[in-house]
């Protein structure tokens, strides 16, 4: 590719360098997975080949009730944060206070996990106080447990956590679509709601669902800051980490996180295949797209 | 198409003002407003469980005349070498995505890089361990190989296996941020440049780096503000001695020190802001966001 | 509030700022129903923030918009009756031609069998009866810019807005287009109000028009007037080609205004505006009205004479602008239709003089 | 209102976009009515029977909810005192010696009614009042804890690549082992066997290892700064998984752990490594368990006092030991290993008890304190072990 005297062999050698990396990112991944297979389990002496932890991944109660928790919160984080990117991506373009609202939206990624833990913790621990105290005072008890540690807080830290990789997935498919039509839209006589949903959203419905994927899979994997805000309740993450430091990972437990490799691994590899060998396909589309002919 | 009553718009305006600033309204509550606070609470008295109103500036004390300051700082550097490192690996990547790979494609290559973070972060960390350790991958591949006699122990329980383990842990947001850096170079530039003649070193040195100097800069200071902050990478690469911001942090928090946690964040809210104004005032980060508009 | 229905719209005092910015100064204006209406103005001179907030993409700072005599200052785009043609980009690009057209009516809830029928119809109004099913990017960008009319068309608003509809097209392309659209005006009898920086796209249009400029409303009137009577400077030097003169009033008499301009004096008619001596004022002649003469030949007394330098000759094409400076050093254009006379008749530094009727020239107050 | 009915309300309200996860959330909230299960909060080696905790179950009569619980001393006291322990948990079990007074004076957990067990007639001597431990499972003198398992920690080695029994500490700190020598990061354990080793060897005034003044503890921790300055800890080990590992992995040979961790270090690995009995003294300890004020009024203490029976049972005592190598809190395991002979190996078990015996003992042991009087002095200088 690029253009057309550059060397063939250079371009495979940035490629086989490329693909190298991902494999080094990779290596702990992949060791998982063999431990996976190891029917002895971790750190054990000899190797024997076994399926038996996948069939296995469901019978674990703690895992399958940890599991239970995670989907709850990564499902009511989607529902909540990838609305909010959405409106977050709509307010920036129509704001005149740009640099605020991006720096507002984007410093959550350079504030790290531990640190805003442990500043929410502290918030809402005050909050908390705040509220009984105030109840106390007022005689009456109905909001004292509103900011508890549990589900509400540990969303708080998801969102914030996710909001950031939302509004800019979002936003760059945004920045594609031309305004215009909107206003084409309203002038047709839609609604604004019915002009983004007719209109807008079927056009940037990719990052919508790039973002949504980003939330499930950010909340998944999401440790420090859930351990610290979620109270009483074990997620797939905090389940691990709870073994790894006690009794050592469970068999099952690296069962499913290959198994949640494997699919990421087959879904990225698909698209990324099909890709490459459509390429040149997609680059027309996409060309005969962008540019419309402008003579008739 | 009949107006509407002047005061159904009102309140529809009103809805519609309050629904696209509740996204600012959440984030100024929950993010800004504690993250400020932290300043507040960093100074107030420690109880045995808790602490209490009051103005103190012993957890300073505390962290700036004690081996926390001694941390700090030595995380400050691993963290540098790391950014510094991930870059190189990083960064060419990102180039030449941009560079050789087909517009429509690039995007899914970039994919690659979100390989790993479908395994959780302390999953892959916690999974280097037996790839480092004195018998793990590394080792073994090596010793077979016949290219060192004695196991490498260096690379686990010591500041450089916490530098490993932040490279491969943030590395692709070097790519990433590369990517999107990348933007703000068009195409034609390197047209021109081979035009010129240019050697690859030079057209990256005069002409890469200054326009993609934003986005390289943020890519930097995530690694650089994550190595400080991230507490697992020394808590389970670092053996003695390796212990950052973000342990402190947390070790403060078990230990129901309360003020001091929030003074080691206000430290490092204080050192984070002190970059990305400098780095402001260095390349007007703005320009970031170029390719977002 | 206003019950004259024949007045399509009409704006007081609107003004629209952004931060510090004014986009739009208090302007003043109506438009009649059933005209072809353009806003002819520079980039950035206000008349598309104008058309905007007749659309209602953007709420006013101040005044207030009477579409059919109803104010509709507040009210979002679909309680107005207006619609739109954009520049470009404005087609929804995930639906066919049909589809495209269709959609504001289908909008409405109307019945299936209507919107097909009403479709039709207007595709062949505008041409694309055979393109019902292909989808924009299969376009041109003329067959694209028919869509976005039909599109609005068919809704059968009162009002029909278009922000530089043809900009995107080619020279030839904008030419041919200019006049269907002119055509389709007559045909529908709508009120067309159309945005362009283009002058001659705009006098192909418009039944009457107005100059935009720096958030003001200039000028308006019809293109003849406009072009050969303007009564703003501005719109003299922007309209056509004129040479301005700058000078004071030296005296103001029954026969009209002598204008001192340092290095000789203009006598020409106020033409009804109240001018006193010794006020600045501005005098334009279009450059085709102005006749090189070589030095010594005679001109009648209707006509202005000036002495001045050749400097050079601009093929054209059509015309052939001739440059000559004038003793200040300000440079004069004289420009004719080619008739095939030989070039380089005149030759540079050669001294000349030029003549145009006393009745052509226009004074200009502001 | 609790956090599940909260959380329950928040998920009516979204109900259409819930249906999907609903199902997997059902299980994530089983725990939630009150009078469910009994909600544990313990740590995975408390259960014996099965993988999971169903033999427990099964035993007590009960339903049992585990949550995993994290080791550390401070940690768990912050959750309770601070956090809300106490309504997410019915019962919880401690991190040793001085836990229980720290939460009992919170009010955190409460006094206990030990009519309700009736293994409690079995349990050691040294719990009744003015035996050696009493003190270490009462409050202001009432009862607020039952201890479930004891033992007194000493040095793990890998007696394969070393090819000596080690007696000493001093091994420890031994430039033989430089770079292959582990100790826990946990400054209770480590601070109070370092703090054995000097005094029993003369090297520094202690006057109680478990409970050091200011002094005391700036002087040991020196002495570590100085041993991780040479380069003599290959690591600081967190949790039961990392110590097992890094015996295991032989990137230690000599490492002050629990006793468990020896003992699947040595069966993982396959090699020959050792738990001794140190010279100069051990840290001895016992894990309670407490019934939370929250559990309490939930109604769950007969549930609570059904699994302590268990836990004082020989049934229990017996399997702990031969799996995990603690040490029972009843007495009678001998005779129920010798009338189970299938179930349990008689010679190791036997074994195992009698190197308990020998650590106990030695002289210079001492009680294990997880909440030293100068508790602040001991975190700020463990800060700087850990920095330095």
């Amino acid at each position: 590719m690029g253009d057309d005297y550059s060397s063939v062999w250079s371009y495979r050698l940035k490629w086989l360098y490329t693909l190298l990396l991902v494999a080094t990112l990779m290596l702990p991944v992949f060791y998982v997975i063999y431990i996976s297979f190891n029917k002895n389990g971790f750190g054990a002496a000899e190797y024997v080949f076994t399926f038996e932890w996948y069939g296995e991944i469901f019978s674990d109660l703690l895992l399958l009730g940890a599991l239970g928790n995670t989907m709850i919160l990564a499902a009511i984080t989607l529902v909540v944060a990838v609305p909010m990117g959405l409106i977050a991506a709509k307010f920036y373009k129509a704001t005149q206070a740009k640099l605020l609202t991006v720096s507002l939206l984007l410093s959550p990624l350079f504030v790290p996990a531990d640190i805003l833990g442990s500043a929410l913790l502290v918030f809402f621990k005050n909050l908390n106080i705040a509220c009984a105290t105030v109840g106390e005072w007022l005689g009456v008890s109905w909001f004292d447990t509103w900011f508890d540690l549990g589900y509400f807080s540990a969303l708080v830290g998801l969102i914030i956590y996710t909001l950031p990789y939302i509004f800019v997935v979002i936003l760059i498919t945004m920045g594609r679509y031309p305004e215009q039509q909107t206003e084409a839209a309203r002038s047709c006589g839609a609604t604004a709601w019915q002009a983004f949903i007719q209109i807008e959203f079927p056009q940037i419905r990719a990052g919508v669902f790039s973002a949504c994927a980003f939330a499930v899979i950010l909340t998944f994997n999401e440790y420090t800051r859930t351990s610290l805000l979620k109270g009483g309740y074990d997620t797939i993450t905090t389940v691990l980490i709870s073994q790894m430091l006690n009794e050592g990972m469970s068999e099952q437990s690296y069962a499913m996180s290959s198994l949640i490799s494997f699919i990421a691994i087959a879904v990225i590899g698909t698209i990324i295949l099909y890709t490459l060998f459509q390429s040149d396909r997609l680059e027309r589309e996409a060309r005969a797209k962008a540019e419309p002919v402008m003579s008739s | 198409m009949s107006p509407l009553p002047l005061s159904r718009l009102r309140w529809q305006r009103a809805a519609a003002k309050a629904l696209f600033l509740s996204p600012i309204v959440f984030m100024v509550l929950f993010f800004a407003l504690p993250l400020a606070l932290t300043v507040v609470w960093s100074v107030f008295e420690r109880t045995m469980f808790w602490m209490k109103p009051g103005f103190t500036l012993f957890s300073y004390e505390n962290f700036f005349f004690s081996a926390r300051l001694e941390n700090f700082l030595g995380s400050m550097m691993h963290s540098s070498v790391s950014v510094v490192v991930a870059f190189l690996f990083g960064f060419p990547v990102a180039v030449f995505i941009r560079r050789r790979i087909p517009q429509v494609a690039q995007h899914r290559v970039i994919l690659l890089f979100i390989l790993p973070f479908m395994v959780s972060e302390i999953i892959r960390i916690f999974a280097l361990r037996p790839v480092l350790q004195r018998t793990g991958l590394v080792n073994s591949v090596l010793l077979e190989l016949g290219i060192i006699t004695e196991p490498i122990t260096a690379i686990l329980y010591t500041p450089m296996g916490v530098i490993i383990g932040e490279v491969l842990s943030f590395l692709p947001f070097i790519v990433f941020a590369g990517f999107l850096a990348m933007e703000a170079v068009p195409k034609y530039v390197f047209e021109i440049c081979d035009d010129l003649g240019a050697r690859p070193h030079r057209v990256f040195i005069d002409v890469i780096l200054p326009l993609a100097a934003p986005g390289i800069f943020a890519g930097a200071v995530f690694i650089f503000v994550n190595g400080l902050g991230v507490a697992l990478l020394p808590n389970i690469l670092g053996g003695p001695g390796a212990v950052n911001a973000g342990l402190i942090a947390t070790q403060a928090i078990s230990a129901l020190d309360f003020p001091l946690a929030m003074a080691v964040n206000a430290i490092m809210m204080t050192t984070l802001l002190g970059l990305l104004y400098i780095g402001h005032r260095l390349f007007d980060l703005t320009r970031i966001l170029t390719p977002i508009n | 509030m206003n019950e004259d229905t024949n007045t399509a719209v009409q704006v007081i005092g609107l003004s629209k700022n952004y931060g510090d910015v004014q986009a739009l100064r208090g302007v003043d204006l109506s438009i009649a129903a059933g005209e072809y209406f353009a806003l002819l103005g520079p980039s950035g001179g206000g008349k598309t923030t104008l058309l905007r907030l007749l659309g209602g993409f953007i709420r006013p700072s101040a005044g207030q918009i009477l579409l059919h005599g109803q104010d509709v200052s507040e009210q979002p785009p679909n309680h107005r009756p207006t619609s739109m043609v954009f520049q470009s980009f404005a087609l929804f690009p995930h639906m066919t031609v049909a589809q495209n057209v269709g959609y504001g009516l289908r909008l409405r809830k109307l019945p299936g069998a209507e919107i097909a029928e009403r479709v039709g119809a207007m595709l062949d109004l505008v041409g694309l009866s055979d393109l019902a099913d292909r989808m924009p990017h299969a376009l041109s960008g003329g067959q694209q810019q028919r869509v976005q009319l039909g599109r609005s068309l068919v809704l059968e608003t009162d009002i029909l807005l278009l922000d530089e509809p043809l900009a995107a097209l080619d020279a030839k392309l904008r030419k041919d287009m200019c006049l269907e659209l002119k055509h389709l005006q007559e045909q529908v009898g709508i009120t067309f109000i159309h945005v362009t920086h283009n002058q001659e796209e705009a006098m192909t249009v418009a039944d009457s028009m107005a100059i935009i400029a720096d958030g003001e409303l200039i000028e308006t009137g019809t293109p003849r007037a406009l072009y050969e009577t303007p009564r703003r400077r501005f719109t003299a030097d922007f309209i056509g080609e004129n040479n301005i003169f700058t000078g004071r009033v030296s005296a103001v008499n029954d026969d009209g205004v002598e204008v001192d301009l340092g290095y000789a004096k203009l006598t020409l008619n106020a033409d009804g505006q109240a001018v006193t001596t010794g006020d600045d004022v501005a005098v334009s002649i279009r450059s085709e009205l102005v006749e090189l003469l070589a030095s010594g030949t005679a001109a009648g007394a209707a006509h202005q004479i000036m002495a001045a330098t050749y400097g050079e000759a601009v093929y054209l094409g059509l015309a052939t602008s001739h440059v000559a400076t004038l003793p200040n050093g300000e440079a004069i254009l004289a420009r004719h239709i080619s008739r095939g006379e030989a070039p380089d008749a005149l030759a540079a530094g050669a001294a000349v003089e030029l003549a145009w009727p006393r009745s052509m020239m226009r004074l200009h107050l502001s | 209102m609790n956090q599940f009915e909260f959380n329950r309300r928040m998920l009516l309200k979204s109900a259409t976009a819930m249906a999907a996860v609903g199902a997997a959330g059902a299980l994530g909230l089983s725990g939630a009515q009150a009078a469910g299960p009994l909600k544990l909060w313990t740590i995975g080696i408390a259960k014996v029977g099965a993988k999971d905790w169903s033999a427990m179950s099964k035993q007590a009569g009960i339903e049992i909810a585990y949550n995993a619980k994290s080791a550390r001393a401070d940690e768990a006291i912050q959750k309770m005192v601070v956090g809300d322990g106490s309504k997410l948990y019915d019962a919880m079990s401690d991190n040793g010696g001085g836990m229980e007074d720290a939460l009992a004076s919170q009010g955190a957990v409460v006094e206990l009614d030990t009519s309700q067990i009736p293994n409690w007639k079995n349990v050691l001597p040294i719990y009744n009042p003015g035996g050696s431990a009493a003190d270490t499972i009462r409050h202001k003198g009432k009862i607020v804890a039952i201890p479930y398992i004891s033992n007194a920690d000493s040095l793990a080695y890998n007696y394969d690549k070393i090819g000596a029994d080690l007696t000493s500490w001093g091994a420890l700190f031994d430039a033989q082992f430089k770079g292959r020598a582990a100790m826990q990061n946990d400054f209770g354990p480590t601070l109070t066997n370092t703090a054995i080793y000097l005094k029993e060897s003369g090297k520094q005034d202690i006057d109680n290892p478990s409970d050091m003044n200011a002094a005391e503890v700036k002087g040991v921790c020196q002495f570590l700064i100085a041993q991780k300055k040479k380069g003599q800890f290959r690591t600081f080990w967190d949790g039961f998984g990392n110590g097992l590992n890094l015996l295991a992995s032989e990137e230690v040979l000599v490492s002050s752990c629990w006793e468990p961790i020896q003992i699947v270090a040595a069966k993982k690995s396959k090699m020959d490594i050792r738990y001794g009995t140190m010279k100069e003294g051990h840290q001895t300890w016992n894990n309670c368990f407490m019934l939370t004020k929250g559990g309490q009024a939930r109604g769950q203490s007969d549930a609570f006092y059904k699994l302590m029976n268990v836990y004082l049972s020989t049934w229990f005592g017996a399997r702990t030991l031969q799996t995990f190598g603690f040490g029972p809190q009843m007495q009678g395991v001998n005779e129920y290993v010798a009338a189970n002979p299938k179930d349990f190996n008689a010679a190791l078990i036997r074994a195992r008890l009698a190197g308990k015996a020998d650590r106990y003992k030695v002289k210079g042991n001492s009680w294990q304190n997880v909440f030293p009087t100068h508790m602040r002095d001991y975190q700020d200088w463990w800060a700087r072990v850990q920095a330095a």
